[in-house]
């Protein structure tokens, strides 16, 4: 529970870690695409804490540290590419709506980032799991709430240099600021 | 196939500033926000970046007929991890300090947005040396956006710039840093991860206002209005 | 489904093709470097142990020289079940040693340290190597901040290990004493420990 | 020709409002000025200059017409709420710094009043707190025995007259004081609330501040200008974790009552969470809004690193807003059904 | 050695179980056409003008689609088509290509009768059948079904043809965008 | 005392209703001209049935009901039709609308009168009555009554007495006045609605018109309930939700859950149509405001706004008035538009009573809206969208729920005047709905012109090939020997004759085959349009595949002939015409994709100018070389930005 906790809110993989803003920033336009995009995300990277555990164990069991990072992204293409052409094929909608940026959970640094924290931190399986949802929760949970941010600051009035990406980072900024009161939340 | 210069330039222009993975595609970001709170550090691992940029660009260009639609991504991936690992390990074995800074966003550079969209969108569709280049453009784009973060950041939070010179090309290093504010000077903000977003942001509003700008003056250029010419510039 | 099962086939072998050279490639820059990485890795640790003592004051390895507390000892210096103690050895001679200690009520929590004690009992050095306290404010513990932590060098075991607002010896920031006030606690702890075992530590046994 | 739709309107104006919120900060302000000293008068003046120079500036960059938007007067609320939750001594250049990051940060680059998601004082108060939590921990002390020249002398030029001492004017929050004590160990909150620090009720002075701003709010929703539900809910929040913890373990939680009176609890609960622009509007959306505010606030007080917790308990809420309005829409007129009759 | 044999061993059984995956996911999960192309379609104005570059609306739809063009060149469709491309695209909006042809207000084609020589060359240029008329015989234009795109107009070898603004009447008035004059302030 | 319901938000604006009520109905002397718009009501505007100096008597039928949805128009008062065309209107755009000038002889000089036994009548004939008496809605939406009346068996008929907007008054001088003549009204809509129980709804801010209602409603089953005052409680939503406690969603008719609204005017003016056989001629209008003589004055339909003002002591002519009340009335751009139907009060505004509203400041998001508004709707929100032309999601808000009624505009503290966007917002939606109808419409007529081609193309084609094969044949025979030729020749004539046999049928099939297609392309198109298409696209197939076995039948000729003729005999003919045009249709199929691929080939040529042509199969020359044109210019254009932009660039 603390765990969970402190990796939802405490520290934030995106607020605070500073994990996986690609897709935070660009799958945020819309309150829809950043629920599809949580939801994709969450079901990945769980399932990427897990499996890149079992294969750290085999890792470190035949001294071969140095393969960590190919095997696990190698996992996560894997994984990613499946879910891709299962939501492909079974929800069109869902498809059109998270376009290109499905193939870059790949790319999302958390989701290659957790699994290697994992493995840092010498996390249990249980612990790599509920790390790696955790921090996918907190993906997901600051992406919709800001994709519903940025839905309402498309009415605003902002100044013309500020436009687009810029009001968006400042916004983000503003967030990883508010989220710097759970600082020291958990000891 | 041979190009005529301008090509190269364009794809310069693209990498370096119109299409900039920092500032415009938005693509890269973590290890900038991460690692740019001062500038040795930012330049570092920028340089690195590029590396891996311009060599995975040309490795996925050069086998890109070879791999099926299906496994193209876990191949490029794997291209990149790899190259990544020997960057990580190289740096681990010669430049020890400074990769205990960068840490964990090393390995990161895999999952490194920008390095896999240009394999994407680039390299997968152009001859090597094209591709190499745009890889290294690229790269160098996202370095300079690191450095001008780590610089913005490092002065307004700390009031130095260079400080750890010393990691990246050795004691000489120390000589470099510059202190231009009080020694108790800290302004915690930009050091910080809001600093981060922030400095961010910034840079991108001073993008648009200096493209806003040539915009106007491109207008300008091609239908001279009269008015334009009477109204005092601001 | 015979398409699909060819198609799996090719994709696979592709896949390995690739796999395999990349591995090889991997396989080739660890060797190259692997060493250097190790050695790199070792000196680090080593560095970070000779900030707690001075340079000079030891010849053998620190780092592999730990040896590790008993749980009831590392319970009180470290508040965690294991921690090393490092011997420091001129000649062949115990020359000080190196604790693995720790601070549980810093401001924002934990505080680890490093603290370094002479074969006479004085304080050598303490290193925080890493907490949470406050940027900014309880953060001046840490040497790469502040010089703050050098004041306990040098300063033999009857000093009072408390901060001055105290009645203590401790230098503080005005503003953020908790977090000096519980380096200084630990330091004590430490200071303790050594002068109750320092015979057997002289022995090599914690 | 009028093109309206509507010919008729209500004779109110932003400004009126504004004006009113204003009028019920004074009772606080005068108590503050009695227990901390003239200091809060002069904060309150270098903020609302800083505001509305700030303001006027951006509006010129962007060449907007100036003086409505300075005459609505909501920068000036935004100057006299982050004022009042700045230390009443803090150096001249702390609370400019602060107004600066509210109005242009926290307001204008969204497009001024109106378009800001995140309450622009709490943006000031949060990037201070975050950036110089020494400046920032060190309140004033209460009924402090420094004169009022003394006081100014200190926030311009940060020095004291001959004689004076430091600690006349700087001590720590009572949150802090408290935060710190337990951390401390050794005593339990009944015995660290015996200190002077904590008055009778938890505040010593701080309480009749509190007492003077929930004045200050009743009026205000007697006046029809703020809605009953996120007040309320947030102070319901703050009950429904400071008074279970309290129950179970008196020696090491404060009680309800202490955390009612003390950090700006009632402050925020009539004025900032209320700022209608940064919250939310649907019924539904104010409750929770409220209620999460002010469990947050308790939570980051009690577990979290910082005591004075209402600005990111407010900032954290605030960017749950647009989801939790659009969440909690009402049900139209006619669509509820089962409402027939 | 072995550690080199192992890692190979590693890795390319991890390719091999991906690849297999993989590759009888792309088959087993195949998806035809992209429906993408015809929501953009559905918001392009079927003016079918080609101010676009492209020969008709579907064509740019395609173009659109594949990401080979801008959201920002149809005329026709004005600010709003943009807008509403930008929605569905999860793109920023962007104003008018500058270099591009511009929206102008919304005509339909009238053919000065006395003038006509009834050529029929409109009519083959029309590229929604507005045009009535044969050989030899003078032609009109059904109002209602001309959609303005201008494109009789070049071959026309009299140049009988006008475009004349659409007028406003009880069924096409509009209410006007509310606005408050803002004074610019003198730099 | 029966339950009374609130609904949600609501407001107390003044009142100002005291100038008007002071004196009773006046009369005024007639116009000297009177402009009567043809168009009275929602729906369609009335045919006129009168020509240019024909000279009517009063209630004499000026215009028919053009359709259902529509109300018949007579003549107020006898005299000579002097123009028939376009005159400003009482809305808000100004544009002109059509109109009938009349100008009064003085006589006022009625026509034959029929009065309609209402009793005996049918629900039909009722309401056809009503339809020629041109009674509409006289509440504000000028809704023709018969419609209203449609509905059997109803639960409640709500009478609406309420008159909640500020200033108007004339329901309620009506009210006090001719009460006997409304409850006839009410006796007849209740017999036509076969209404189970009749509630008048009347503000307690009318107690003499309460009092006057109940003394006219002694004796029946009808309640007068005197309900709170509270803006707009005369909406028949909110009157309804008031009354029974119903409501009624957004896009249902009241009448769908049992309750009929109607006006106070309209019944009293059903009253006047059955019982007198009066037509809807004149209505009470309250004039107030900035005038001398504020009244409620009765009004012959088509008065000119100015002289009625003028009559009422306007003080200064130059000033706005406003058509209905302050929260929804309209301000009226030309004066000489004549009274309509609906117009139920005018209102000279002045300084003193219509302060000019502040400037617009930015929404604070305070709420204030929403509590007031009765709609339940978020007003905020749905004026955050529209400002910033977010529609869709304005839409997704329920833009569509609001009634427009004001209670926002007028509490919100930063003096937006909300409804303004929503009028907006709500007509930028229709007009992108409108223009989405359109943009199908014309994609349907471009890929049928694409389909035309494509088919005209192919024929061609088939045509070439058809000669080609002839020439074969001719050859061939030509080669034979005398005797193979005769064969050759009575094979022929019989293959003639197999051919147009195969083309009937294979007309008939490629028609059942077309059909899907056709539909496919044309769901939007009106019906007679879409059937002449469809049968086009039918023709057009037919004609084809008709060819394509002419061609196949001549082609297949020379060896099929001698093979073909000796295995005829058993088969017979009908099985051998279906298989020839399989075949045929097939081979249709062939040189369809043959000919497409030939010229998609040309495309991919990289020396044919555009690459655009790819997808071009179908367009022929002129509209290629226009667009070839268009593209090009476009071309140049980008090519001397980009130049400029170049020398630009630092
Ligand atoms: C946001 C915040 C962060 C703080 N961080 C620390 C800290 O890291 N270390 C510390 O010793 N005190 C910290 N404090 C201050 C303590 O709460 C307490 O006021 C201080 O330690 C008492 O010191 P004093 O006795 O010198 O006044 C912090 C206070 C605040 C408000
Ligand atoms: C297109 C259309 C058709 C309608 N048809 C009927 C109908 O058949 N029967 C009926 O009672 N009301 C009908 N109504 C009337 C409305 O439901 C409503 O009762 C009327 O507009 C009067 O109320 P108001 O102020 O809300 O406009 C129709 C309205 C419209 C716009
Ligand atoms: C906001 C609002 C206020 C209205 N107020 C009244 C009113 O006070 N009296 C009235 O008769 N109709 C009023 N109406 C019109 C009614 O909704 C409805 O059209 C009318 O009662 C139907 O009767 P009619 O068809 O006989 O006109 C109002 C409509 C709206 C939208
Ligand atoms: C009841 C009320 C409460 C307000 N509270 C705040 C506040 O907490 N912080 C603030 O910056 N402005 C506050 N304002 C002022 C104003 O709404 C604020 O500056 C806007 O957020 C600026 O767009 C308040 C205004 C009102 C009417
Ligand atoms: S410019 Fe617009 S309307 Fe014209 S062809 Fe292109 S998409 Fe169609
Ligand atoms: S008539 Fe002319 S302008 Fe109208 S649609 Fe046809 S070609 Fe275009
Ligand atoms: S009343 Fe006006 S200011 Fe208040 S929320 Fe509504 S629109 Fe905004
Ligand atoms: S005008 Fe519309 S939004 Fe405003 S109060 Fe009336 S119903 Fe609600
Ligand atoms: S760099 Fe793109 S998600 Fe981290």
């Amino acid at each position: 529970m603390l765990i969970l906790v402190s990796t939802v809110l405490v520290n934030n993989v995106v607020l605070v870690r500073i994990l996986g803003l690609c897709p935070f920033m660009g799958v945020s336009r819309k309150l829809e695409a950043a629920i599809g995009m949580g939801a994709a995300t969450t079901f990945v990277l769980t399932l990427a804490a897990g499996s890149s555990y079992l294969v750290n164990q085999l890792l470190l069991a035949a001294n071969l540290e140095f393969l960590r990072t190919l095997s696990f992204i190698v996992i996560i293409a894997g994984i990613v590419q499946f879910t891709e052409m299962v939501i492909h094929k079974t929800s069109p909608v869902l498809y059109q709506v998270l376009g290109i940026y499905l193939p870059l959970i790949t790319t999302n640094c958390a989701v290659l980032g957790i699994p290697l924290l994992n493995a840092q931190l010498q996390h249990s399986f249980a612990e790599s799991l509920v790390f790696g949802f955790g921090s996918a929760l907190g993906f997901s949970l600051i992406l919709i709430l800001f994709g519903a941010m940025r839905e309402r600051l498309e009415g605003a009035d902002i100044p013309a240099p500020f436009q687009g990406n810029a009001i968006a980072l400042l916004t983000a900024a503003l967030m990883s600021l508010a989220f710097m009161g759970f600082g020291g939340l958990t000891r | 196939m041979s190009n005529t210069p301008s090509v190269w330039q364009d794809i310069a222009r693209k990498g370096l500033w119109q299409q900039n993975a920092g500032l415009v595609q938005l693509l890269g970001l973590c290890p900038v926000l991460a690692i740019s709170n001062n500038v040795v550090n930012a330049l570092a691992l920028g340089l690195a970046t590029t590396l891996v940029t311009a060599l995975s660009s040309a490795t996925v260009s050069s086998v890109r007929h070879w791999v099926p639609h299906t496994i193209r991504n876990p191949v490029f991936i794997m291209i990149i991890a790899s190259l990544v690992t020997c960057v990580d390990l190289a740096m681990n074995a010669w430049l020890h300090e400074l990769y205990l800074v960068l840490g964990i966003f090393i390995p990161l550079i895999t999952t490194n947005c920008i390095v896999m969209a240009r394999a994407e969108a680039f390299a997968s569709r152009q001859p090597v040396r094209e591709a190499a280049w745009d890889g290294a453009m690229m790269g160098l784009g996202l370095t300079g956006v690191l450095v001008a973060l780590g610089a913005l950041r490092e002065l307004l939070g700390k009031g130095t710039l260079l400080a750890g010179a010393d990691k990246l090309l050795g004691p000489a290093g120390q000589q470099l840093t510059l202190h231009l504010a009080g020694a108790d000077y800290q302004f915690l903000l930009m050091l910080l991860p809001p600093g981060a977003f922030l400095g961010l942001a910034l840079l991108i509003a001073g993008k648009n206002v200096l493209d806003a700008r040539a915009r106007q003056r491109a207008a300008a250029a091609t239908y001279p209005a009269p008015d334009a010419e009477a109204s005092p510039a601001p | 489904m015979r398409n699909a099962a060819a198609q799996a086939r090719r994709s696979a072998l592709t896949l390995a093709a690739f796999a395999a050279s990349a591995t090889l490639l991997l396989a080739g820059t660890w060797l190259a470097t692997h060493q250097q990485v190790a050695a790199n890795e070792a000196a680090t640790r080593a560095a970070l142990l000779a900030q707690a003592l001075p340079a000079g004051s030891f010849d053998n390895n620190l780092a592999t020289s730990a040896v590790p507390l008993p749980a009831a000892i590392a319970q009180q210096l470290a508040q965690r079940d294991a921690a090393n103690v490092y011997l420091a050895r001129r000649n062949g001679q115990l020359s000080g040693v190196v604790l693995e200690a720790a601070a549980a009520n810093g401001y924002g929590g934990r505080i680890e340290l490093l603290v370094g004690i002479a074969r006479d009992g004085t304080v050598q050095g303490v290193r925080v190597v890493s907490h949470r306290e406050t940027p900014g404010l309880g953060d001046y513990i840490d040497l790469a901040v502040s010089p703050w932590a050098r004041q306990f060098a040098g300063k033999p075991a009857t000093s009072r290990w408390a901060v001055k607002k105290d009645g203590g010896d401790t230098d503080y920031v005005s503003g953020a004493t908790i977090s000096a006030r519980a380096v200084s606690a630990a330091v004590a702890r430490c200071s303790d420990y050594y002068r109750t075992a320092q015979a057997r530590l002289l022995q090599g046994q914690p | 020709m009028s093109i309206h739709a509507t010919h008729i309107a209500r004779p109110v104006t932003v400004s009126r409002v504004m004006l009113k919120v204003l009028a019920a900060l004074l009772p606080g302000i005068a108590v503050s000025a009695y227990c901390f000293g003239p200091g809060v008068l002069l904060q309150l003046l270098l903020a609302t200059v800083t505001a509305l120079g700030a303001e006027a500036a951006v509006l010129r960059l962007r060449q907007r017409p100036v003086t409505p938007a300075l005459a609505d007067l909501s920068a000036v609320v935004t100057a006299w709420l982050l004022a009042l939750s700045m230390p009443p001594l803090g150096a001249w250049w702390m609370i400019v710094l602060a107004t600066l990051f509210a109005i242009v940060l926290g307001k204008q680059v969204y497009g001024g009043l109106g378009h800001n998601p995140f309450n622009p004082a709490m943006v000031g108060f949060a990037v201070m707190i975050v950036s110089f939590p020494a400046q920032m921990a060190a309140w004033g002390t209460p009924l402090t025995t420094l004169d009022a020249a003394a006081q100014l002398q200190w926030i311009v030029t940060h020095t004291l007259p001959a004689g004076s001492n430091l600690d006349a004017i700087s001590s720590a929050t009572p949150l802090d004081v408290l935060k710190t004590g337990l951390l401390q160990g050794g005593q339990t909150a009944g015995q660290l609330l015996q200190q002077p620090r904590f008055g009778h009720w938890g505040n010593a002075g701080g309480e009749w501040v509190a007492l003077a701003w929930a004045l200050g709010g009743l009026w205000l929703w007697q006046q029809k200008l703020i809605p009953w539900r996120t007040p309320l809910a947030m102070l319901a929040g703050v009950l429904a974790v400071s008074l279970p913890l309290w129950l179970w373990q008196p020696a090491h939680y404060a009680s309800p009552l202490f955390h009612l009176l003390n950090g700006a609890t009632l402050l925020a609960a009539g004025f900032i969470v209320t700022d209608p622009v940064s919250g939310s509007t649907t019924p539904l959306g104010r409750l929770i809004f409220g209620f999460l505010v002010g469990v947050l606030m308790v939570v980051i007080r009690v577990f979290g690193g910082f005591p004075d917790a209402v600005a990111f308990a407010v900032l954290i809420m605030n960017m749950a807003v647009p989801f939790i309005d659009q969440t909690t829409q009402p049900r139209v007129f006619g669509r509820k059904g089962g409402r027939h009759a | 050695m072995t550690t080199l044999l192992y890692a190979l061993l590693v890795m390319v059984a991890l390719a091999l179980l991906l690849g297999a995956i993989l590759g009888y996911a792309s088959v087993r999960f195949k998806v035809d056409a992209d429906p993408l192309v015809d929501k953009i379609d559905d918001i392009l104005p079927q003016t079918q003008c080609g101010q676009c570059g492209h020969p008709g609306c579907r064509p740019y739809a395609e173009a659109i689609a594949s990401g080979d063009e801008d959201i920002n060149k149809c005329p026709p469709g004005g600010e709003d088509g943009i807008r509403k491309l930008a929605e569905l695209l999860g793109v920023d909006f962007k104003p008018f290509d500058a270099g591009a042809a511009q929206p102008k207000p919304k005509a339909v084609a009238l053919i000065d009768e006395a003038t006509c020589i009834g050529c029929t060359l409109c009519i083959q240029a029309c590229p929604v059948d507005a045009i009535l008329g044969s050989a030899k015989q003078m032609h009109t234009i059904i109002a209602s079904e001309c959609t303005g795109c201008e494109l009789c107009l070049p071959p026309c070898p009299v140049d009988c043809i006008r475009m004349i603004p659409h007028g406003t009447d009880l069924t096409n008035w509009k209410w006007r965008y509310p606005t408050i004059p803002i004074k610019a302030v003198k730099p | 005392m029966s339950r009374l319901y609130d609904f949600h938000g609501g407001i107390h604006p003044p009142q100002h209703k005291d100038a008007a009520t002071g004196s009773p109905i006046q009369a005024l002397p007639l116009p000297p001209l009177l402009h009567i718009a043809l168009a009275q009501s929602v729906g369609n505007a009335a045919r006129p049935t009168v020509a240019v100096g024909q000279h009517v008597r009063k209630g004499e039928t000026l215009a028919e009901p053009d359709g259902r949805l529509s109300a018949a128009v007579h003549a107020p008062t006898s005299g000579t039709i002097t123009a028939i065309g376009p005159h400003p209107f009482a809305h808000p755009s100004g544009l002109p609308v059509d109109t009938l000038t009349l100008q009064p002889d003085g006589l006022d000089e009625w026509q034959p009168r029929q009065p309609l036994d209402w009793q005996q009548a049918d629900g039909t004939a009722l309401r056809k009555h009503l339809q020629a008496m041109g009674v509409v809605g006289l509440g504000g939406a000028a809704f023709p009554t018969h419609l209203k009346l449609a509905a059997g068996q109803l639960a409640t008929l709500v009478v609406n007495g309420a008159e909640c907007e500020p200033f108007i008054s004339c329901d309620d001088l009506l009210m006090r006045e001719r009460a006997t003549s409304i409850v006839d009204g009410i006796r007849i809509a209740a017999h036509a609605l076969q209404a189970g129980e009749v509630l008048i709804g009347i503000e307690d801010n009318k107690p003499q018109a309460i009092a006057a209602m109940q003394a006219a409603c002694a004796g029946t089953a009808y309640r007068v309930v005197s309900i709170p005052t509270k803006y707009p409680s005369g909406g028949a939503k909110q009157l309804i939700r008031i009354l029974t406690g119903i409501e009624v969603p957004h896009g249902t008719r009241a009448t769908d859950l049992g309750v009929q609204c109607l006006n106070v005017g309209t019944l009293y003016a059903i009253a006047r149509a059955v019982l007198h056989g009066e037509p809807l001629l004149s209505r009470i209008v309250t004039v107030t405001g900035a005038v001398t003589r504020a009244a409620n004055y009765e009004v012959a339909i088509g008065t000119p706004l100015a002289w009625l003002l003028q009559q009422a002591g306007i003080s200064d002519p130059g000033t706005d008035v406003i058509m209905g009340g302050p929260m929804m009335g309209i301000t009226l751009p030309d004066l000489a538009a004549g009274l309509p139907k609906a117009g139920n009060c005018l209102i000279a505004k002045s300084a003193a009573l219509f302060p000019p509203r502040p400037a617009e400041q930015a929404c604070i998001r305070c709420g204030d809206c929403a509590s007031a508004c009765p709609a339940e709707l978020q007003p905020m929100d749905l004026f955050w969208f529209a400002k910033s032309r977010q529609f869709g999601k304005a839409q997704e808000r329920h833009l569509f729920d609001c009634i427009e009624c004001g209670a926002c505009s007028y509490v919100c503290p930063s003096q937006i005047p909300l409804v303004d966007y929503y009028r907006f917002a709500k007509s930028e939606i229709w007009t992108a709905e409108r223009d989405k109808k359109n943009a199908t419409l014309a994609r349907q007529r471009h890929e049928f012109r694409q389909f035309r081609i494509e088919r005209d193309k192919s024929e061609k084609a088939a045509r070439i090939a058809a000669r080609a094969a002839e020439q074969a044949a001719k050859l061939a025979t030509q080669a034979a020997t005398p005797v193979a030729a005769s064969t050759a020749a009575a094979s022929g004539m019989d293959d003639a004759k197999k051919a147009a046999i195969a083309a009937a049928l294979a007309r008939a099939a490629a028609q059942k085959e077309a059909k899907p297609l056709s539909e496919q392309h044309t769901s939007g198109l009106d019906d007679a349009k879409q059937a002449a298409i469809q049968a086009a696209m039918a023709r057009a197939a037919a004609r084809k595949a008709a060819a394509e076995a002419a061609k196949a039948g001549d082609a297949a000729n020379p060896d099929r002939a001698a093979t073909a003729t000796p295995a005829q005999t058993g088969m017979d003919d009908a099985k051998r015409a279906a298989i020839e045009a399989a075949m045929a249709r097939a081979a249709a199929r062939k040189a369809a994709a043959q000919s497409a691929q030939a010229d998609n080939t040309a495309a991919a040529n990289p020396d044919s100018a555009a690459t655009a042509t790819t997808s071009q199969t179908g367009i022929d020359d002129a509209k290629r070389a226009a667009i070839e044109a268009a593209m090009a210019r476009a071309a140049a254009r980008k090519a001397a930005a980009a130049e400029a932009k170049k020398d630009a660039a630092p």
